[in-house]
């Protein structure tokens, strides 16, 4: 692996930035792996990275049917935060914020990991009650949440518009540690570093089946390139792991939903945190390049398309506009959407399944990018040592037969 | 104005009506007509911006919706400041200040051009490769920096004064250009009477046929151009089937041939009328779409292509026909396209010196080529451009012939180059709808192929371009989609996709242009950008693919090319070229980046609209909001209500007022609005059947006249609603809701009753706004109604948990007796209307007995000195009936409930479920906070395990301490032991008790 | 005792040229197969639509198709002697629902050449005469609050709505009306 | 904003409806007999299509109703809408709008 850093920047500026050469091996699949991730998103490269550098598990592939990071990787509003209220979550997210301080070091990719600090809104007593609820939960469990007074929101984020307002800002939570990152580095960056200790990163290549020995358990799986055998299995494919699943027989409590986001023409900085608000649906922040990046609610209907409703949007910069006025004038550059696969209770599923050496890493909703390293990580652990890390032990398919819910989205009335 | 480069006549300006304006400060003058480019290029100006990244000077490219130099803020006053104007868009007013942006201190001398001198460092992607050490220098030093050399204008930072206006329309054909193409199509469909809407972004209609020379134009059915333009439009404007909407940008298309408009009212205007919305936004379902977009002209690729005076063959021309402007002096011409003689020979004509004209095409058998020889023009073929020179402006150019090299190389010198690279056809929308593309050799270019709506391309957008040409096609199309429109029968694919998709376009009059970099001999100097606002070259895209960058959405995240604020509208097909040429793969093998909505940037404020302060959400009130607005109530927002929290005398604040309430309610009565309570008649004969499948209790059993607490669980299990319950009669039952739960529990009751038991004869009808309801609460309660009711309200008569139907100073009444206070109680139930008169006689009745209004805080605090759980507060959704101490509410003997099956779930009887108790601090002054967290030990350490937490925490005047109620684990087990309420000072011990802290026995209550 | 009986108080509009706020009227929302449609025509004094989203208008009496079986009863204010009784009586034995909903909504009429104009602000649907004609009647939203329309003539409509939700309706109005000039 | 035709009242925005989910998941008849999987199956458990998916709709703020549509997953289009209680309609053609 080629080394980054300013140095080399400089070496290679004197021939003219000809002395690079792949980030990552473009290798045909070969006939047999002792594990496969299916999925080139962050996840599924991040768990690629974590078996070999952790559970020296080298002879693996990532099979991507597109091109890597090219889900909800690369369409996503990178807001990153550990402030979830059950003791399961907020140990989950907390892993990720960790691994987040020091990925870019890791990885030797700037992944622009930036603790800008995230500031959720409260419009209502009840969102005030809640939140306390949060800080409080979060502070015994050693994750930083602060609640702020109006006055105290308005000075950590200027233009926020506490005057004149349909719902009134009665306060904030703050978590100081939260912040944004650079999705498209985030999966170049797991995708170099996995190549480079011998992960075949496989683009293009769809999975059409999955093959099961007489026992039931997985022995390979059909693509768009061939056969490909492995004795185990990883599918994080978000919005279409249910699609996948399938392929083994087994049905998900998954349902995949479009999600919108968009950004502004770049500005000059302006806007020096993240600011959401669950209760009118506003979660905005700017990038380094100078847009302000702005997450839009889902639709009201699952759909694959990658596209949801003029009215969705609308409503997100009905919110954008009554909470920061002076945006009315600035202009949406681009529009994307993303399929996000939600799960009953807003909680991921990370975890063994009934088909022997069949691992699923999914549920994610909107709030999968935050959890990158971490979901990463527990997931290879799964995969290398068929067990579940102790950190995802509770985030099982299980769950929903016996009631032993984490219901973030119902306790909270947060949305991730 | 420099007279020199405003030509004596024509163009579509009017000399006679001088305009005044400023850019960064210095004063100029235009004429109307001009846009804030054409008359900056008449004043002799061509600097007009500073590129994204090394912040190059940079001068017009083009002269529309594609530019990606001349960028500018127009500042109208402080609060009216909108950055990143193409100048090429900014129709020019008297008075007009516009400002360059990205460059400090000034336009001419930038600082931050010291960033081109490093170009050699800091290549595509350069910042993932450094700036990870010393690891937080990352956020506190360099990102900052990086931040702060982005970004383009400024954003405005007072809050916009303008109005924006929303209007849903619906039309047979919706046409989206009104050019040639787009003209021929409204007057087609319009002939045959549908509904039709014609709309383009541009300020007045003709597309094409407004960069002709009017001396020069062709004849359309026998008039010329402008005639039949200016005939046409006039026609279309008087037909009342037809709305034309100029200024306007479709700029989003969405399923179901819903396409997104963005009308500009007010921003050409000096003085706009201050009711006249800035923007208006159209939502426009169409029957059929006939998309008339045109086509943009593509610049070459070369190097030091990017100086100011370097520009589109096409925008010379425009500048010169519809502005009267000349954009040059010594011009050369570099093309692969036919396209750029007219413009040469016009220019010429109007006093322009054409250097010169390189043709990089081999072929010299074009007339368009012996004109120019005859016209004196030298042309020079297979030629390439090997550099230019000028700083602020460019002075020279570097020609050769391919083979030659720098060999045969001849430096002319010139302030104006004209390139085109032929047309690249605006599939924006068609993409957008899902249409499929397909790859045109011929042209060069993607095309619309198979349709995913009811959508026809036409025109130049799908590779028609000769004139005629398009016009026929614009006609047809117009004509088919008013067919389709109005036939009765609609269904399968549009078959104009086919139509589209087989009759392949004319072969492109003036050839195929290029799609890529001109081939760069030996002695090439300078880079040749490919992106022009985010200086994008050649060299970056090389970088990628050298890097292993092998998708084109790789290479343009890598590269950002395509990204600036024109995405990549004169930039994506030459990058294409440029990565197949690198990667040796067709360019449809590359791919294409798909096309995004919005086709060009639209403002925050269109989206919003109307929907603002109190329009963005409706503010509900009751009817004696007024009331209590005049007895200077504090309101808090439940759901979209504004309800009263409580009653400040003078100065009070909320825990005084609070506590006084309090008291009032316990010690004489108190008076509250109660309106907002969802209520829903369940009505017919199979009633409490219904009722019996949904809620967890028992209804059978419930006399008519009495009232039943009802518990609503989702099928999961966990607590959805609460409220009492009343059978009005045997087969009428009056249920009551939370007042953020009255919808949804309606939905859900609807979803069970339609889906699941459609057999049962019974009906909901929402009454939450028929009955204002003014609730009565304290020991003096039966006293104030005794003389306004015609009830008998002794306990005998009318006990607690009753419901009687009467009349109240002559107004039809349903008269609850409950309490949500744990006093003796009523809740006056009547019409809505009468409301407000009721309360006032209550009010008065009250008078005699130190009657209080109190708020939803006090309310809270009774409740609560009561145990009486708040579903939201202290439940939160994850909370089963026994977990609240609710389980009584079951009805033992019923086969089965909403959510009954769920309770039985392993993890939903363990004894260790977080139950509600009532926590009392062994300091009665302490009040706890709410969603304090319960920990079994004191000086826990994080990451600690909480038992559960507080839900509910006041100050108890009556008691004269604080209570407080929560869900701990095992909580009623523990009831008499003490716990620790963990907080940042420390931990606050409290003892576990009943959650019923007053009159447990109820006395009060039954009074 | 005091008689409160006329002390009705409608809520407030901020009424223009084109909006103004109807008189209060009678309503009842009946619910139930054809059998109870038919049956209750008599007592109502009004034919009751059979067709979806179509309003029958006799005298000072209507009915509203709302849904397959649902219709809204409007009659004027005070109620006509006889109507709650005369309806009881005539749906007696039959399986239906009738309720009173006089007070949980209130009447706007929007009249004017610019009537389909301001409505078309906020609401979706095609308000064209060919696709919304005079009779035809629907729930449906008018920017973020649901209301029943009913085109009584070619220009005139009448607005059902919720009574916390006439400000906001009236209000939303008179902003798109500003805005037409 | 989809078009959605509503079999009551004909073709109307997805404003005035509001999603209902998978369709044809039908209550168990006598919870107390079903196993916790079939139960869990019921609750939660979702065919999530990629493709035609049976789904429920009600047309809220229209006539009030529940109605099932047939609606291509991969791009939003209906191939049919019927009445609570119908069988789907089999093989229905697209439906482009």
């Amino acid at each position: 692996m080629q080394p980054f850093s300013g140095l080399a920047l400089l070496r290679r500026g004197l021939s003219g930035q000809r002395g690079w050469t792949t980030q990552w091996r473009s290798p045909p699949p070969k006939a047999a792996y002792d594990a496969l991730i299916v999925g080139g998103g962050g996840h599924g490269l991040g768990a690629a990275y974590y078996l070999a550098s952790e559970h020296h598990l080298t002879n693996i592939a990532v099979l991507e049917k597109g091109w890597i990071g090219g889900g909800n990787t690369g369409r996503n509003t990178t807001i990153i935060r550990s402030n979830y209220l059950f003791d399961e979550s907020a140990a989950l997210y907390d892993h990720a914020v960790r691994l987040w301080e020091r990925l870019s070091q890791v990885l030797n990719y700037n992944v622009m990991f930036s603790q800008r600090g995230v500031m959720m809104l409260a419009h209502t007593v009840h969102d005030a009650q809640v939140f306390k609820r949060h800080v409080h939960a979060n502070r015994v469990n050693g994750v930083d949440n602060e609640w702020l007074t109006p006055e105290q929101a308005k000075a950590f984020c200027p233009l926020l518009n506490t005057g004149n307002i349909r719902y009134p800002v009665l306060g904030a939570a703050l978590q100081r540690r939260g912040g944004t990152a650079r999705h498209d580095a985030v999966a170049w960056g797991y995708a170099r570093a996995a190549d480079a200790l011998g992960v075949d990163i496989i683009e293009n290549c769809e999975v059409t089946g999955i093959r099961r020995n007489a026992s039931g358990a997985v022995e390979g799986v059909e693509t768009t390139r061939g056969t490909i055998r492995a004795p185990r299995i990883g599918v994080a494919a978000a919005g279409h792991t249910s699609v996948i699943m399938k392929m083994a027989g087994i049905e998900l409590p998954l349902e995949s939903y479009p999600l919108q986001a968009l950004v502004s023409e770049p500005v000059k900085p302006v806007f020096p945190c993240v600011v959401m608000s669950n209760t009118i649906h506003a979660y905005i922040s700017q990038s380094d390049k100078g847009e302000l990046v702005i997450g839009a609610g889902t639709d009201a209907y699952t759909s694959y398309t990658q596209r949801g409703g003029l009215h969705i949007t609308s409503h997100a910069l009905e919110a954008i506009c009554e909470l920061f006025p002076m945006f009315r004038r600035l202009r949406m550059l681009r529009n994307w959407g993303g399929i996000v696969d939600v799960t009953p209770d807003r909680s991921p599923i990370i975890a063994r399944t009934p088909v022997p050496g069949l691992y699923v890493n999914c549920g994610w909703g909107t709030g999968g990018f935050k959890a990158t390293p971490g979901s990463a990580h527990v997931f290879a652990w799964t995969i290398a040592r068929d067990e579940p890390h102790p950190l995802n032990a509770p985030f099982t398919l299980e769950r929903f037969r016996d009631g032993q819910l984490i219901d973030e989205a119902a306790a909270a009335a947060v949305a991730h | 104005m420099n007279e020199g480069l405003r030509t004596r006549e024509g163009g579509r300006i009017d000399r006679s009506r001088g305009l005044h304006f400023s850019f960064d400060g210095r004063a100029y003058t235009g004429v109307a007509g001009d846009t804030l480019a054409s008359a900056l290029l008449a004043n002799g100006v061509h600097l007009m911006g500073r590129s994204f990244k090394y912040h190059r000077p940079r001068g017009v490219l083009a002269c529309g919706a594609e530019e990606p130099n001349a960028l500018v803020a127009v500042r109208r006053d402080a609060a009216r400041y909108t950055p990143n104007l193409r100048a090429t868009q900014v129709e020019l007013y008297e008075g007009l200040a516009a400002h360059s942006q990205n460059r400090w201190p000034s336009l001419a001398f930038d600082l931050g051009a010291v960033n081109d001198l490093l170009a050699p460092f800091i290549p595509a992607g350069f910042y993932y490769k450094t700036f990870m050490w010393p690891r937080r220098a990352w956020q506190w030093l360099y990102e900052p920096r990086i931040r702060a050399a982005a970004g383009l204008g400024r954003a405005p930072t007072e809050a916009d004064p303008d109005r924006y206006a929303s209007r849903y329309a619906h039309c047979d054909v919706l046409i989206v250009g009104a050019g040639p193409a787009g003209l021929a199509a409204a007057a087609a469909a319009a002939a045959s009477g549908a509904r039709v809407m014609l709309c383009d972004e541009q300020n007045e209609f003709g597309g094409s046929l407004l960069a002709d020379d009017p001396r020069a134009a062709a004849a359309i059915e026998g008039r010329p151009a402008p005639q039949w333009l200016r005939e046409t439009s006039a026609a279309l404007g008087s037909n009342a089937r037809v709305t034309l909407l100029p200024r306007t940008t479709a700029f989003g298309y969405f399923p179901h041939n819903l396409l997104g408009l963005n009308e500009r009212l007010s921003d050409h205007l000096a003085d706009p009328h201050p009711d006249l919305p800035r923007e208006r936004q159209w939502q426009v379902r169409a029957r059929e779409v006939v998309l008339a977009t045109g086509a943009i002209e593509r610049p070459l690729v070369f190097p030091g292509n990017d100086r100011p005076g370097i520009m589109l063959a096409g925008a010379a021309r425009t500048w010169l026909n519809r502005y009267g402007v000349l954009p040059g002096t010594r011009a050369v011409v570099v093309t692969a396209h036919d396209e750029a003689y007219p413009a040469a020979l016009e220019l010429q004509a109007a006093g322009v010196f054409i250097a010169s004209i390189a043709d990089v095409r081999a072929r010299d058998d074009g007339s368009w080529a012996a004109r120019a020889r005859a016209a004196g023009i030298p042309v020079l073929t297979r030629a390439t451009v090997l550099g230019t020179g000028g700083r602020r402006r460019v002075n020279s150019i570097l020609l050769a012939q391919l083979e030659g090299g720098e060999a045969g190389a001849q430096a002319q010198p010139c302030d104006l180059v004209l390139m085109c690279g032929g047309f690249t056809p605006s599939v924006h929308l068609f993409s957008q709808s899902r249409g499929k593309l397909c790859w045109d050799e011929g042209l060069q270019a993607f095309l619309p192929g198979t349709p995913a709506e009811r959508v026809r391309s036409a025109g130049a957008c799908r590779g028609v371009f000769a004139l005629d040409a398009a016009l026929a096609d614009g006609a047809a199309a117009g004509a088919a989609a008013a067919r389709e429109a109005t036939a009765p029968a609609r269904t399968g694919v549009c078959p104009s996709g086919a139509a589209a998709a087989a009759a392949a376009p004319p072969a492109a009059g003036g050839g195929a242009g290029f799609a890529g970099a001109l081939p760069q001999p030996a002695g090439a100097r300078g880079r040749a950008f490919v992106d022009w606002q985010n200086d994008v070259t050649t060299g970056d895209l090389a970088l990628a693919t050298r890097e292993g960058f092998r998708s084109i959405e790789h290479i343009k995240r890598y590269t950002t090319t395509g990204m600036a604020t024109d995405q990549g509208k004169t930039s994506n097909l030459n990058a294409l070229g440029i990565v197949s040429c690198t990667l040796g793969k067709p360019i449809p093998e590359v791919g294409l980046t798909s096309f995004r909505m919005p086709y060009t940037p639209v403002s925050f404020g269109s989206f919003a609209g109307p929907a603002r302060g109190e329009l963005f959400d409706p503010v509900r009130t009751t009817p004696m909001h007024e009331w209590a607005r005049a007895r200077g109530a504090v309101f808090e927002d439940v759901g979209l209500w504004k309800r009263a929290r409580y009653f400040p005398r003078g100065a009070e604040h909320m825990h005084a007022a609070v506590g006084r309430e309090c008291l009032a309610v316990r010690n004489a009565c108190g008076i509250f609005d109660a309106s907002t309570l969802g209520k829903i008649e369940v009505v017919g004969k199979d009633a409490v059947t219904f009722m019996n499948r949904l809620y967890v209790n028992a209804w059978t059993g419930l006399a008519v006249g009495r009232c039943r607490y009802g518990l609503l669980l989702r099928d999961d299990g966990f607590v959805y609603d609460d409220g009492v319950v009343a059978r009005v009669s045997e087969n009428r039952f009056h249920v009551t809701t939370t007042t953020g739960g009255a919808p949804r529990v309606l939905a859900m009751m609807e979803d069970y009753l339609q889906t699941e038991w459609s057999d049962l004869k019974v009906w909901l009808t929402s009454t939450t706004e028929q009955w204002a309801v003014v609730a009565v609460q304290g020991p003096k309660a039966r006293a104030v109604l005794a003389g306004l009711v015609d009830i008998d309200l002794a306990a005998a008569a009318l006990p607690h948990m009753s419901v009687a139907l009467g009349r109240i100073s002559g107004v039809p009444m349903r008269l609850f007796r409950v309490s949500f206070t744990g006093e003796l109680g009523f809740e006056v139930n009547v019409p809505a209307d009468f409301g407000p008169a009721v309360w006032e006689a209550l009010w008065d009745a009250g008078q005699a007995h130190d009657i209080t209004p109190y708020g939803t805080e006090t309310m809270h605090v009774l409740r609560a000195e009561k145990g009486y759980i708040i579903v939201g507060q202290d439940t939160d959704g994850t909370v089963t009936p026994d977990d609240a101490g609710l389980g009584w509410a079951i009805g033992k003997n019923k086969p089965d409930f909403v959510g009954k099956r769920s309770l039985e779930r392993p993890a939903m009887t363990s004894p260790q479920r977080r139950q509600l108790v009532g926590l009392l601090t062994t300091d009665p002054q302490v009040v706890l906070e709410d969603g304090a967290q319960v920990m079994a030990q004191a000086g826990a350490r994080a990451p600690a395990r909480a038992l559960g937490h507080v839900t509910s925490s006041y100050h108890s005047s009556v008691l004269g301490r604080s209570i407080a109620l929560g869900l701990v684990a095992g909580g009623r087990a523990r009831i008499g032991e003490t716990l620790y309420v963990s907080v940042p000072a420390g931990d606050i011990p409290v003892q576990v008790a009943s959650p019923v802290f007053y009159d447990p026995q109820g006395r009060r209550l039954h009074a | 005792m005091r008689d409160l009986s006329a002390a009705r108080c409608l809520p407030l509009v901020s009424a223009s040229t084109v909006l103004h706020a109807l008189p209060p009227a009678t309503r009842y929302v009946l619910r139930g197969g054809a059998e109870v449609r038919a049956a209750a025509e008599s007592a109502v004094g009004c034919g009751i639509p059979a067709r979806a989203c179509r309003a029958t208008l006799e005298g000072d009496r209507a009915a509203l198709w709302l849904g397959p079986d649902e219709w809204l009863l409007i009659a004027p204010e005070p109620p006509p002697g006889g109507l709650a009784a005369g309806l009881s009586e005539a749906l007696e034995g039959l399986a239906h629902s009738l309720v009173d909903v006089s007070h949980r909504q209130s009447a706007l009429a929007l009249s004017g050449p610019q009537a389909t104009t301001l409505l078309a602000a906020g609401c979706p649907l095609d308000l064209d005469t060919s696709a919304f004609p005079v009779g035809m009647c629907t729930r449906t939203m008018l920017a973020k609050a649901e209301v029943v329309l009913w085109r009584t003539g070619p220009q005139v409509f009448r607005v059902e709505v919720w009574r916390s939700f006439v400000a906001y309706v009236s209000q939303f109005l008179g902003e798109a009306a500003r805005g037409i000039i | 904003m989809l078009l959605i035709d509503c079999p009551y009242c004909g073709e109307r925005p997805e404003l005035e409806f509001v999603y209902g989910g998978q369709a044809h998941v039908a209550r168990p008849a006598q919870p107390a007999q079903v196993s916790a999987q079939q139960w869990a199956d019921y609750l939660y458990r979702r065919d999530n299509t990629r493709g035609v998916h049976a789904e429920r709709w009600r047309h809220t703020h229209g006539c009030g109703r529940f109605f099932n549509a047939l609606r291509d997953t991969t791009t939003d289009h209906f191939r049919a809408t019927y009445k609570v209680g119908e069988p789907p309609p089999s093989a229905a053609a697209p439906v482009p709008r």
